[in-house]
Order: structure tokens, then C-alpha cells, then sequence
């Protein structure tokens, strides 16, 4: 589906005092895409974020909002509604005056205002609450409040701050479906910033991902988790094990590269292989890294590994090693595949995969 | 901790308790005292005690001086009360909206008169008001009481707006709320129980406040002036029975305060994380 | 119609009821006091204070010099007032007039000696200034906290005739006595402290005051009262002015006619607040009439020894600023004395 | 969003701003100015001479007054934390927090009842024949002599100044880290040596504050010295009206005060040095 | 290895006021063994903690160490140090002052103190950081003092209040291992309560499970993940479906119970079959649980369900499912094993399993 561009970031940059906090930014968000941005904690996210909801103006750039630059319109000139972490929803004010609120500092008229405020607190099925205080609801219920508060104006985008980090994890995974299917229903561009990779990958159509107030990658979920462009995106995902080291020998089709480790090879289709002599790394998810007691016959990609630690996330642990070099290593596998193997931490090991299983990101 | 508690012990706890009564006796000694001998018929007071006798109430109750300072006290006070508090949340709002260079500087202003000694302050406070023609008015106390009682009123506010979600003033400017309309709809709404607390601290610290006063107020001796004069040019338990008088109406004042800041607390987020 | 205004500035009492009632009432008239509890104060005040504020002030007389230099007071016409009903002692009073020129007018006066409780002393024992070194008084005598009255009687102990014109080895000798005193004392008191010490025993033999506190005592039934001593006393005396700048110039010579008056120094001479002589000859007699016990004990009567008697026996030595030296050295001299 | 301050803004911060600069900073630097004014028969003239602050510097009396103030503020809060300290400590550790709400209401009843009148009930308990007197009499003892002595200026000090220490320590006791408490006890240390091991180094910022209060409080008192001390001896509360009395003599008034305000700047300056001694700013957590 | 006992809990109960924190709780601790404490929030796990360091007195019953009862030795004359969560350090003390308290106390001399503190700082390596601030160390730095710290008097017993839940994941895991690697050495007896089952089962011999203060199960982690024996064990592991209902059929080897959803089949080695009429429990671990499009054919336990959500942990998801009654089913796969299938909210899904895999709990 080919979508018109709503907002587009043109060369933004945006610095408090000498400290740049997003750097050279350019993007766009589609019509009616769910846009996630990820990354580390003070990467920029919220910088971004609030820059296009007009609560900081950006120091250099172009932010444009269908098609006409809003860099120095106030937040009350423009129609950017944001949801809050903290949801700050009013508490001297009932849940009906919240969603009304909006509504009111436009001047909407108190029977109108009241209707249409109605017609949300329904949609958000909490119509029954409509008297209460703010202070009164489950965590649940405010958050369908801060929604419907937002929503109340019917604008064309809706921005989201973490809306779900406050909340225990099965509410979590239920307002997830809430939302996703509001976004769905009403066709709201949504630009939703969260720091859980579960959440923008079960929910967006895109996502960013962002480190040190840069854009290391956009593309769909799978898209990312697949092919990781940078080694900042493989270390944030978490699933991989990386390697950096000088390229030994290159081709289309493979390449080796000399790691603190020793020798690693890669092969595959490559478009654009490194030269010999620089630098490369190769990325293998943990999934595809396999454990054996002996150095497993014929292979290559073979480490001598030593177990630090072990953790367990239900039905799969992951395990915690280390080589000679000091090169952690994760493995994850079920109970199961792990039960024969000795996993006292200090255990000497070998971690190993198939060369096909590596995938090569740019730089160190 | 619960009271079985192995690591206590009763004889220590007791004795801190006692201790903790003989304090409060202590403190309260002159309060009660002052309060007994209001309404004893001797005029130099000593025990045992003479009849019962409303005697210095009524002397009180006739002296046109005593309701004339009662009334400056009060106008004085309710004007103190208003500029304070208006003054104190201004300079609230400015501390926890901006940042900018002389902050610190700007911040001592607002908080530091309280502890420079009354006397200097009368003394420097006369003697600069007569300079400019404001001294021996009504005006004059109510300038110096706007400064010492400011940094209350500033205190108590910003203590309300820090138990403010930081998100609050933003999530109304970007549902449509102008900078003006924040603070009528938002920040005004939010910090009322502690502008009323504000407001009646600050009467009851200028209704009980004499040491500049002197100093400043001329011929409109607010009440606690009249004390002192009271004390210094004759001994008479009127003394006691308008500070009686006094304490009544300002622990009104505490207890409206106390019950704004606290009777409708509300919690300001849900918990995070 | 309501009634005006009229602002005076005085010690305690004077604007109370008991004496401005019926002047009120007659004149439609509305006091509005300001007490002030010391002369230093007074002058404070005045200065701090836009011209016009204070329509009568009562200042004590040694202050009138400064009030008329400072020009904070207007000037009298005595032909205002009943002068000849005066002692003639007190028409010509030297505090009141300035190069031929009246600009206050006394209205009364009080002596300075030993005030002591009764319980503790005996009269004649209290009949000498030296009895304040007596040992059972250790820690029981008190200072009313001003140089003036106390190092006056100091220098009439010391032999001066006339206690504020002194040379500088009189002042040292002044000085010396006064410091020996100094272990002796149990406190330094304003008029309230004062009050209150004397009354309830906590001072036994007071400095630089006498009836016009004892007095009051008395009349309270506290057993404290106060005697000339051998060496002579001192007087204090009250006078009135009208404030420069006075709006209300008229009504305010009409309050210190009346006050001055006859029928005005009797009510003046039984101020509840604090008692004092008048120096209105016409004025004890009427005293006489309505309230003989009181002017008997106040030695308003024509027996021998009264009031006037004593200032013409030179007894009694007018309270004036020092003149020989400055009245800072004198101040200095006491905050050290008080810091010994 | 931070904007330069804008009209909105400087509506909200420039009016104390103005209030204090000219109700608050004008009057101290107008004292600064006076002190250099010279008097002459009961008038003051502008004038910039160190005369006044030659004479005073120069006197022996107001040497003594200072170290005599001094040491009187300093021992009272010596005395004060030492007292309130029990006080506080059983309000924050053995009270139920009910019966800690009521202490605490309890303790700011007096700031609210005059000082003046607590001072002049004070008289009535302390003179030759006041109550403590009658009630020590019935046992067969006294009477002593209580007021006009240093004594009575330290109840009066007490008076003044304890419910505000004991809040102020109570104030820093009840942030406390119990657990910190609970781990001394349980690494063997008793409960009189986890006062002195964990609870006062705790406390010490709080304690140190509240110590400072009261000298601030006590040091430009000159309630209780006069009404309870006797004005014996002279503090510099009563050397500043003294001074006064002597023929106008503002200007030399104002050295002292001036004086006053630079120690209570630098006592204050070095006390909360020390209460922030060794805490390393950015504490994480 | 057959164990001495250290600890004794003989019919322990503790009561805040009429509310009943532990209640009859009868259990021991060996010597020298690593004993976790796991139970939801506020079941009693630190109370029992506490009365074990003599923080609380046990309303009832008797705790013997080394066979003496000590229910009423103050907590300053027992050897049981405890690490807190929020560790309890002293902030006005530098990392040697820390270390040394506890043999300050003790009376032991000033050169003897500070060989035995830099003897643990240096075995916790933190011997660099001696003479710093608390406030200057980070989390895991921290951690180590407050080990060294009670470690320092080499008692035989050390108490753990979820010593690690305030410390990151990465960091978490090595601190697992390094508290792991100090018990072996030491041979001190470790009381670790914590939250994670994670860690539990990850350092843990044996492991207790609490619930509302009574034990619901203790054992290894494997018999506890293995056979919860309880609804509530199998709850709270959270890695298995729950279904309860009316026992229509029982034998030794199978057992058919009616839930809402339709009737279950199970089929294994029953000791004690429960008789036809009587509640059961069945559970069945959310990744031996399958999901297809279509119903498959000639298979027991088969429900219909709708997705309600999704969630990514590393390699693997957990789809979250509702039957037509509400039940909620959890299904745990990786991301190979379900690409194959359409998971869009309210996709209408069948959820099925082998009879074999099931497993029986008591109650309802
Ligand atoms: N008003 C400000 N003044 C100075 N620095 C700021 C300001 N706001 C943000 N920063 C800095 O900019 C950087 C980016 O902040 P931002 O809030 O966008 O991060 P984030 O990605 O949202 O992080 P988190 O996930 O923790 O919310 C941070 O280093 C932050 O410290
Ligand atoms: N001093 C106390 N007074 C009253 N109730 C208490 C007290 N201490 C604990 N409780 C109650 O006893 C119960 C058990 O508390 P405990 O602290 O042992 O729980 P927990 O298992 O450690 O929980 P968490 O995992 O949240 O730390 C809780 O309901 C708690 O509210
Ligand atoms: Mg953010
Ligand atoms: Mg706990």
C-alpha cells in the first residue's frame, strides 16, 4: 500500500546548550502508519517526539506537517496530541471534564462538547466512570482516559510517550490490542515511542531505531530483526552474538574474518563485500549458536567458552559464557536441548555455528 | 514495627515517652499559664490564684485603642495575606517552570528575609521607609511583613507544585490550552489548596508579628505592638487575655490551613514502574 | 458629627480615659495616642514621621531643647495660658523658654530618690543613697535603664551640689562610686520591669525612679514607697507642645489650656496610670478639695514641707543633660557600666 | 517548552523580584549607607565617614556584648539540640504515625501564640514569688532567685527557639532509612551505641540546620535577655536600642546590626559547610 | 549428600495485629545449602527472613539454629547477617568504614579490623574503591560492599532480601554468579529470598514456595517445574495453562475432567486418581501447547481460541488466547514455529495438546 507522507523531518537537529541531543534527523511518517522508535535510554526519543508535538523547537531544520513546516508553531496552535508516560491526566478535574478538556480550550460549545466527549468515553467503553475522579480508576481505566482525551479532537496523529511502561504485564499486553486495533479502526497516524522491543515489534508498522540521537535503522519488524544494518542494532536487539575483527578474505559469497578469537567465516549472498584489511563484523542470533562438552569434529566458527551464568525465561534459558578474550557469548535454547549439557558456572565449553547462520553488519 | 518487637526496650521506651511529656509541659507551660491568668481577677499575677474574673477581657473589650489596633492587625493582615501569597506563588511558578542565569541569586531573594534578625530588620526597615516617606503607615507594615512572609507563601506553594506531575502544564498546552489558560484551568486548579494555605499562614505569621512592626507602624499599632507596649509600659494580665484572644484566631487560621493542605490530597500519578 | 482627630504623643496614660474624657466630650474631640517608652524614642519617632503627625506632645523637659532645635514643635503664647496661676518657680521654668521664647509648658513634675520595699527597709535606713550598697540588697537592687536619673543621684552622692554640671575629676570620682555599685544589681528595667520587680518583691531598693512608680504601687497595695534621701533628690517634669506643622494648632492649645488648668491639674496630678505634683498653685487647690488623702501623700498641701517646700529648700535638683560633658560620654559610660 | 522568559513569564516572576529589591535589599544596603551618616544634636547627616565604625570597633562594651551574645546563642543551641534531640527521636521512633501527626500538629501551636505573651507568662513562673517558687516551697525548698539571671534568658531562648529544632530534627529522623537501623542491629551494634553509630551520622545535615535556626533565632533576640535576663547582661540586642538612646545614634545602631548580619552569614556559611561535609553531590538512587 | 540441620521452623506463625503474616510454618535449613524464597508480593517471605535474623519475634512456634531456640535473642546477638534489597549501607561511611563495622562492634581491634575488611574488599574486588563514597559506586560495586560487609565475621548463615532486584538485567546475571561461586566456596548457608524465578531456580538447591504465609511447595527447581503441586505453584510459575473441573472418568493411567471448555483427557501414571464427581486441575506447560489454524483432526484437547495479543522475548513469542469462556491460554513458541501462522488480534485459532502432557495438580 502506497501511503502519503503526513510529517516529515528535514535536517533536524535539536541541541540543549552543546549537549546535541538529536543529530541531523531526516524521515517521514506515512498517513495512517503505526511508527514505533526504539532505542536506548536517552537516545532522543522523547527529543523527537516532543519536537513534532511543538513542546521543544528544533535548532536547525525543517519539521513539516502535511507539507507545511510547524517549527515555530506552539503546541497549542497545533493538533499533535501526545500521550503521556505518566498519562497526566488532571486530578481536580473528573474523567468527563479530562476528555472535555480539549474541546473546551477550543472553544467548543458545552453541549456539543459534552456529546462528542461522550461519544469517546463510550468507544473507550468507560462511560460508567465518567463521574468519577481521576484518582478512583485502575491503571487500566486512566489509560483509556489519557486516550480518549487525546483522541477527543479527532486529529490526524497521535503521538505516544511509553503510554504502557507504567502498567503490570498483562494489562501491558491487553492495552497493546486496544490500541492496536483503535489505530487500526480509525486510521490515526500513530508515532509511538517505547523502550520494549516486544511491544514495537508486536504493534508497529515501522519502527526506528535510534542511538545517540541518530537513526541507526527503519524498516518493519522483520526487516530488523532479520538483518540488523548496524552492530548498534544487533547489540540492542540483544538476540546476536557479535564479532568484530580485520577481513582476511572476502567474496560474493563468503568471507573470513580474524577475530581476538581467531578465524570466523560467513557465507551467503553479498552484495557488497569488504576488502581485505578493514574491519567487519559478523552477527549470529543466539538462537542459532549451539553448545557442545567436545570441540565438535570438521567445523569451523568453533570457541573454546567458559559458562559465567545462566538465566531462565520460561520455557527457554539462556546462558551466559565467555571466551578466552573475554568475548561474551550468549546461547538460547530450551530445557530440553539444555539438559544434557554441564552448566556449573566456570565449565568449559564450545560454542559453534553453521558459517550460513552468520550475518554481516557494517563497521566495528 | 510492631510493639513485641525483640530489639525494643519497654523501660527506654517509657522513659522517651516521659520525656517526651515533660517537653511538651515545658512548651506549653507559658501558653497555658497566660491562658489561666487571662481570666484571674488579680492584676499581678501569683498563686494561689484570685477569683475567677473576666475583668481584663472587658478592659480589653472597652479599650477603643485595643479594637483600633484589632482592626489594623486585621485589614494588615488580610492585605499581607493577599500580596504574599500572590507575590509567593509568582515567584513558586518561576522556580519550577524557568531556569535562566541569576536564578540562585533570584531564589535567595525570595527566601532569605526570614532569617535576618527582626531588629535589624525593623531598624534597617525604618530607617529606610522614613528615607522614602512610607514609614508610620499602615503601608509601611504591610511592606515589611510582605517581605518576611513572601518566602512562607513561596515555600508552601512550591510544595505543592512539586507533587505536580511535570507533564501536567505541557499535556494542556498541547490539548489546545494557551500559556494563560494552563494557569487558570491547570496550575491555578492544582496549587488552590496550597494558595489558601499560603494565604493563611501568612495572615497568622502577620498577625503575630510585633518586633518590626514596632518599628515601622507608627500610630497604626497592629495588636501584638499594643503587647509589647503592653509589657513595656505597664504590666496588666490584658497581656494575657489578648494574647489569648490572639492565639484563638490564629490557630483558626493554622487549622483552615492545615485542613486545605492536607483534607483533599489527591494522588498526583499513579505509581510508576 | 463625628468627632476630630487629635493626635498626641506621650508616655503612657496620658491620652487614657480618666484625664481625656471630658475634654473628648466637651470638644468632640477623638485622642489618638501614641505611646512611646523613652525620650531617645520619642525624638525617633518624630523624625521618622512626615511633619504634622503629632498634634500635642508631651515630652519630658530636658528633651524640649531638642524638640525646639530640631523645629519639630511650634511656638506658645503665654498669654494663652494660666501661667500666673503657676508656682513662680514653674513660670519661668528654664526648660520651657529659649531665648525669651515659650515652647512648652510643664504640666507636671515628680522626684527621683530611693524607692525601696517596705518589708526590707526602713525609711530611715532608705534615707541615704548609700543604702544600695547595704549587703542584704546583693542582687536585689535594680536600675531603671537610663544613665540620666541614675548617675544623677551617683553625682548627688558624691558630693555635687548641682549633679549635672561637673568637672572631670567630679565625673571620674561619679564614674568610680558608680562602678562599686555594679555587683550589687539585679537587673537593668524598662517601666513594665520596673513595675512588675518592685511589685512582687524581686527588687528590694530601686535607682533613678520614685513616686510616680511607688506610687501606683501603693495605691495597689504593694508595700513600696519612696523617699528623698539626705543627699538630695531629683526632678522630673512633663511638658507640653504642639507639633510643627499641626493641622489642628487650635484644638491643640485648647487641650494644654485645659490641661494647665486648674480643674485639668487636679484630674493630671491622680493619672491612674502614674501619679505626679502639678505645678499649678490653683490647680492643689482644687486637689485638696476632691481628693485630700491624695495630696496629702503627694505633699500638695500648704503644711510645712510640702512639695514646693523641698524644691525651695534645695533639695531637689532639676534632671537636665550633663554640660560639662557630652551626653555620649555619659551613655557610654552607663552601657559600660551595665557590660562591668 | 524553556523559552526566554516572556511577558507571561516576567507577569509571574517580577513582582517579588521588584518587592524584595526594594523592600528587602534597599533597606540592608540603606543600612550600610547609614552607618556612615554622622549625628549632631539629635540629627543625623548624610555623610561618608568610618567614624561609627571606628567608635564601636573601638569599645571594650561592645566586644564584651558580641562575645558575650555569642556564647549565649551558640550555648543555646548546644542546649537546645541537646534537648530537643530525646524529643524528636521518640516522635520519630516511638510514636505510631497517628500520634507523630498529633506531635507534630502540637509543636506548631506555639509558633503561633505570641512570643511576647509566653516571655510575659514565663515572669509569673520564674520570679522570687512566682509559681516554680510556691511549688518548690511546699517541698520544703527555695526560694531561688531565677529570674533576671542568664537562666531565665536560656528558658526564654528554649522558648523561642525548641519547637523549631525539634521539628527541624524531626524533620531529617524520620527520612531516616530504617533498614540502616535494622542492619546496625543486626551487625551487633546495641541500641545507645546505634544512636551515636548510625542515627546521628544519618541525621547530621538536619541536626546541623536545626542548631543554626536557633542561633539565628537567639543571637538578634532581645525578648528574652530583656524581659527574663534583666537586661544583665547586655547582649547586643539591647546594646543596638542602648545605642539608640544615646541622642539618635542610628548610625552607630546600624554598625552593629551590620555586624550581626556578617556573622550570622559567616556561622551560618561554615554550619552548613559542615552539614554537607563528605556527602558527595549526585548521589544515585 | 546427606546434610546437618543449621535452621529449625517448628510450627512458626507470626500475626501483625489480628492479621496473620506466616502461619504454621514448619520447615529446615541445612548446612550449607542454598535456599531460595519465592512467593508472590506480600505472602511473608521477608517476615520470615526477619524472624530468622531476629528483626521479628515469632508470635507463636519456636526458630532453633543449631538445634538452641533463639526466638527471643535480640537480633544484636545472633550471628545472621542479612543483605537487603535496598542494601542498607551507610551513607555516611566510606566503603572500608562499611566493611569494618560489623567487627567494630564486635570490639575488634584497629589494625586486625582493617586486614580482615581489605581481605573481603579484596576477594569482592573492590579493594580499589576502599576509600570512596558510597554514593560514588555503581549498582553492581555496591552489591559487593553489602557482601563484604556481612561477610566479614564468617558466619555460617547469611539471609538474603532479593538482594539483586534493584540492579539491571546484565548486571543481574553475573552477580548471580558470583554469589553463586561465594557460597560453594564458603560453604555458608544461604537464605536468598527473591521475586525472580529466574534466579531462583538458577542458584537455588532447593527452592520455597509461599503463598498468603504457608509453604505451598519445597524442593529442587526441577520437582518444583517439573510437578508443581499445587493450582497455585503452577500459577504462580506461570509457564503452564490451567484448566479446573468436574472429574468425569478416572483411572491409574488416564483421567477425563469437564471444564467449561469442554472435557480434557490426561493420560500418565496416577498415584491417586481422584474419584469421578471430584474437582481437578489439570495443567499443561504453555510450550508443550500447539495452535493451528484448523481444528486437527482425531485429537483430544482441542479449543477453540482467539488471539488477544503477542509478546517477544528474544527468540522465542508468547501468544496470548482466550477461549469462547475466557479462559486464558498462553502459547510459547519461537518466532520459526510460528511464522507460519496468521496472529492478527481476534484471528480465531485452534489450541490443542497431547493427553501425555498434562499433568495433575490437587484442588481446584
Ligand atoms: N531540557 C533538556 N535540557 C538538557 N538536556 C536535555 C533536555 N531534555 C533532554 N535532554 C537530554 O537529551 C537527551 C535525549 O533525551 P530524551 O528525553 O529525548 O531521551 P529518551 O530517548 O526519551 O530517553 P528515555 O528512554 O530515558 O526516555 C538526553 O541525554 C537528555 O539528558
Ligand atoms: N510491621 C508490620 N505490620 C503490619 N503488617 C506487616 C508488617 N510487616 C509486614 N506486614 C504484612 O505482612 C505481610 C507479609 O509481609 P512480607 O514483607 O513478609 O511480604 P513479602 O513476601 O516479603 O513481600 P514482598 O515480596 O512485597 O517483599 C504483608 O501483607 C505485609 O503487609
Ligand atoms: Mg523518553
Ligand atoms: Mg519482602
Amino acid at each position: 500500500m502506497q501511503r502519503d507522507t503526513l510529517v516529515s523531518f528535514e535536517g533536524v537537529v535539536k541541541s540543549f546548550g552543546t549537549f546535541v541531543a538529536v543529530q541531523k534527523m531526516d524521515f517521514e511518517i506515512k498517513k495512517g502508519e503505526f511508527l514505533a522508535i526504539m532505542g536506548s535510554s536517552g537516545c532522543g526519543k522523547t527529543t523527537t517526539l516532543r519536537m513534532l508535538a511543538g513542546l521543544e523547537a528544533p535548532t536547525e531544520g525543517t519539521i513539516r506537517l502535511s507539507g507545511k513546516p510547524i517549527n515555530h508553531l506552539p503546541t497549542w496552535q497545533r493538533d499533535t496530541p501526545m500521550v503521556w508516560q505518566s498519562l497526566a491526566l488532571f486530578p481536580f478535574l473528573n474523567v468527563r471534564e479530562n476528555v472535555e478538556f480539549a474541546l473546551k480550550m477550543r472553544g467548543v460549545g458545552k453541549a456539543e462538547r459534552r456529546r462528542r466527549a461522550e461519544q469517546w468515553l463510550d468507544r473507550m467503553q468507560i462511560m460508567e466512570f465518567a463521574d468519577r475522579n481521576i484518582a478512583q480508576l485502575s491503571g487500566g481505566q486512566r489509560q483509556r482516559v489519557a486516550l480518549a482525551r487525546s483522541l477527543v479532537v479527532e486529529p490526524e496523529i497521535l503521538l505516544l510517550d511509553e503510554p504502557l511502561s507504567a502498567l503490570d504485564a498483562a494489562l501491558k499486553v491487553r492495552m497493546q490490542s486496544v490500541l492496536k486495533n483503535l489505530q487500526r479502526e480509525t486510521g490515526i497516524t500513530f508515532v509511538y515511542v517505547t523502550h520494549s522491543q516486544s511491544e514495537a515489534f508486536s504493534m508497529a508498522d515501522r519502527v526506528v531505531i535510534m542511538s545517540r540521537g541518530v537513526i541507526e535503522q527503519i524498516g518493519t519488524p522483520q526487516e530488523i530483526y532479520g538483518a540488523p544494518r548496524t552492530r548498534f542494532v544487533a547489540d540492542f536487539l540483544g538476540s546476536s552474538n557479535i564479532f568484530s575483527g580485520k577481513v582476511l578474505k572476502a567474496t560474493t559469497s563468503a568471507i573470513e574474518v580474524e577475530t581476538p578469537d581467531g578465524p570466523l567465516t560467513l557465507t551467503g549472498q553479498l552484495a557488497a563485500p569488504p576488502r581485505a584489511g578493514e574491519t567487519a563484523t559478523i552477527t549470529v542470533l543466539d538462537t542459532k549458536t549451539h553448545l557442545s562438552v567436545t570441540r565438535p569434529a570438521g567445523q569451523t566458527n568453533v570457541l573454546p567458552v567458559r559458562v559465567i551464568g545462566e538465566e531462565f525465561v520460561g520455557a527457554t534459558a539462556t546462558v551466559y559464557l565467555e571466551t578466552g578474550k573475554g568475548q561474551e557469548i550468549r546461547v538460547q535454547k530450551s530445557h530440553d536441548e539444555l539438559a544434557g549439557l554441564p552448566l556449573d558456572i566456570g565449565q568449559e565449553l564450545f560454542a559453534h555455528w553453521s558459517p550460513a547462520d552468520g550475518h554481516l553488519v557494517a563497521g566495528a | 514495627m510492631s510493639a513485641e518487637s525483640i530489639n525494643r526496650s519497654r523501660a527506654v521506651d517509657w522513659s522517651l515517652r516521659v520525656y517526651l511529656v515533660l517537653a511538651y509541659l515545658f512548651i506549653f507551660a507559658p501558653i497555658a499559664a497566660s491562658f489561666v491568668f487571662s481570666f484571674n481577677s488579680d492584676r499581678f499575677p501569683s498563686i494561689p490564684l484570685g477569683q475567677f474574673s473576666l475583668e481584663w477581657y472587658k478592659a480589653v473589650a472597652t479599650d477603643p485603642l485595643v479594637w483600633e489596633g484589632m482592626g489594623n492587625t486585621l485589614v494588615i493582615g488580610l492585605v499581607v495575606g493577599c500580596v504574599s501569597t500572590l507575590l509567593g506563588f509568582g515567584a513558586a511558578y518561576t522556580d519550577y517552570r524557568y531556569n535562566f542565569f541569576g536564578k540562585q541569586i533570584y531564589m535567595a531573594l525570595a527566601l532569605l528575609p526570614p532569617t535576618i534578625p527582626v531588629i535589624i530588620m525593623g531598624l534597617a526597615m525604618l530607617a529606610f521607609l522614613s528615607r522614602v516617606n512610607l514609614s508610620g503607615q499602615a503601608l509601611s507594615v504591610v511592606i515589611a511583613h510582605v517581605v518576611i512572609c513572601a518566602p512562607f507563601a513561596m515555600a508552601i506553594i512550591r510544595l505543592r507544585l512539586s507533587q505536580m506531575d511535570p507533564a501536567l502544564e505541557p499535556a494542556a498546552w498541547n490539548l489546545g490550552a494557551s500559556e494563560w489558560a494552563t494557569m487558570r484551568h491547570v496550575i491555578v486548579p492544582f496549587t488552590k489548596p496550597a494558595i489558601f494555605g499560603a494565604l493563611f499562614i501568612t495572615m497568622a505569621v502577620s498577625f503575630d508579628e510585633f518586633a518590626i512592626a514596632w518599628f515601622v507602624s507608627g500610630l497604626n499599632e497592629t495588636l501584638p505592638v499594643k503587647v509589647l507596649g503592653f509589657l513595656q509600659g505597664q504590666v496588666s494580665p490584658r497581656i494575657n487575655a489578648i494574647g489569648t484572644f490572639v492565639f484563638v484566631i490564629s490557630m483558626t487560621l493554622v487549622i483552615l490551613a492545615q485542613i486545605l493542605l492536607s483534607g483533599r490530597v489527591t494522588p498526583v500519578t499513579d505509581d510508576k514502574e | 458629627s463625628d468627632p476630630t482627630e487629635l493626635t498626641m504623643l506621650a508616655w503612657y496614660g496620658h491620652a487614657e480615659p480618666d484625664i481625656v474624657a471630658e475634654f473628648e466630650a466637651e470638644n468632640n474631640v477623638k485622642f489618638v495616642p501614641k505611646y512611646y517608652t523613652g525620650g531617645d524614642n520619642m525624638l525617633g519617632l518624630i523624625s521618622q514621621s512626615p511633619a504634622g503627625t503629632f498634634d500635642v506632645i508631651l515630652s519630658d523637659a530636658e528633651y524640649v531643647q531638642a524638640l525646639n532645635a530640631a523645629g519639630y514643635v511650634e511656638e506658645l503664647a503665654p498669654e494663652d495660658y494660666a501661667l500666673d496661676d503657676y508656682f513662680p518657680e514653674f513660670q519661668q521654668f528654664p526648660g520651657n523658654w529659649q531665648d525669651g521664647k515659650l515652647f512648652s509648658l510643664v504640666t507636671r513634675f515628680g522626684f527621683l530618690g530611693v524607692a525601696y520595699n517596705t518589708d526590707a527597709l526602713t525609711e530611715a535606713e532608705a534615707s541615704s543613697y548609700d543604702v544600695f550598697w547595704d549587703p542584704k540588697l546583693t542582687g536585689k537592687v535594680g536600675h531603671f535603664d537610663w544613665h540620666l536619673p541614675n548617675l544623677g543621684q551617683m553625682s548627688l552622692l558624691t558630693g555635687n551640689k548641682i549633679p549635672y554640671d561637673i568637672d572631670e575629676a567630679a565625673w571620674e570620682a561619679v564614674k568610680a562610686k558608680t562602678l562599686t555599685l555594679r555587683p550589687q544589681i539585679g537587673g537593668f528595667f524598662d517601666y513594665g520591669g520596673t513595675f512588675s520587680s518592685l511589685n512582687d518583691g524581686q527588687m528590694l531598693a530601686f535607682a533613678g525612679i520614685g513616686d510616680w512608680i511607688t506610687g501606683v504601687l501603693e495605691k495597689n497595695g504593694a508595700k513600696v514607697k519612696s523617699v528623698i534621701p539626705e543627699q538630695g533628690g531629683l526632678q522630673w517634669s512633663e511638658c507640653f507642645s504642639i507639633g510643627k506643622g499641626s493641622a489642628k494648632a487650635d484644638l491643640a492649645k485648647k487641650w494644654i489650656q485645659y490641661i494647665t488648668s486648674a480643674k485639668g491639674q487636679a484630674k493630671s496630678a491622680q493619672m491612674a496610670a502614674y501619679p505626679a505634683i502639678v505645678p499649678n498653685a490653683k490647680g492643689w487647690e482644687v486637689l485638696q478639695a476632691e481628693n485630700p488623702a491624695e495630696a496629702k501623700r503627694q505633699g500638695m498641701t500648704k503644711d510645712a514641707g510640702n512639695a514646693m517646700d523641698m524644691i525651695r529648700a534645695g533639695r531637689i535638683q532639676y534632671r537636665q543633660w550633663p554640660i560639662q560633658q557630652d551626653l555620649e560620654t555619659w551613655n557610654d559610660f552607663w552601657s559600660e557600666y551595665k557590660g562591668a | 517548552m524553556r523559552r526566554a522568559i516572556s511577558i507571561y513569564g516576567l507577569t509571574f516572576s517580577l513582582p517579588l523580584l521588584v518587592w524584595q529589591v526594594l523592600f528587602f535589599v534597599a533597606p540592608l544596603v540603606f543600612l550600610v549607607a547609614l552607618s556612615f551618616w554622622t549625628v549632631k544634636n539629635f540629627t543625623m547627616r548624610p555623610d561618608f565617614d568610618p567614624v561609627n565604625w571606628v567608635t564601636m570597633y573601638g569599645k571594650p562594651v561592645f566586644w564584651q556584648a558580641y562575645g558575650i551574645t555569642f556564647a549565649l546563642a551558640a550555648s543555646a543551641s548546644v542546649l537546645a539540640s541537646l534537648l530537643a534531640f530525646p524529643c524528636s527521636y521518640a516522635i520519630a521512633f516511638k510514636l505510631s504515625d497517628r500520634a507523630r501527626r498529633w506531635a507534630v500538629f502540637l509543636m506548631v501551636i506555639p509558633f503561633f501564640t505570641s512570643y511576647l505573651v509566653r516571655v510575659y507568662s514565663w515572669q509569673i513562673f520564674l520570679s522570687d514569688a512566682g509559681i516554680v517558687n510556691v511549688l518548690l516551697g511546699q517541698i520544703g525548698l527555695g526560694p531561688y532567685a531565677m529570674l533576671n539571671t542568664p537562666g531565665a534568658t536560656m528558658v526564654g531562648y528554649m522558648t523561642l527557639s525548641l519547637p523549631l529544632v525539634i521539628l527541624l530534627q524531626l524533620f531529617s529522623l524520620v527520612f531516616i532509612d530504617r533498614n540502616l537501623i535494622e542492619a546496625a542491629h543486626n551487625m551487633r551494634c546495641g541500641r545507645l551505641r546505634t544512636v551515636f553509630e548510625v542515627v546521628i551520622p544519618s541525621a547530621r545535615t538536619g541536626l546541623v540546620i536545626a542548631a543554626l535556626f536557633c542561633f539565628i533565632l537567639t543571637f538578634g533576640d532581645f525578648v528574652s535577655p530583656v524581659y527574663l535576663g534583666g537586661g544583665d547582661p547586655t547582649t547586643l540586642s539591647i546594646l543596638i536600642t542602648d545605642t539608640t538612646k544615646s541622642g539618635q545614634q542610628w548610625p552607630r545602631a546600624a554598625v552593629i546590626a551590620l555586624t550581626m548580619i556578617g556573622t550570622l552569614l559567616a556561622v551560618a556559611f561554615v554550619a552548613v559547610r559542615f552539614a554537607y561535609a563528605g556527602q558527595a553531590k549526585g548521589a544515585r538512587k
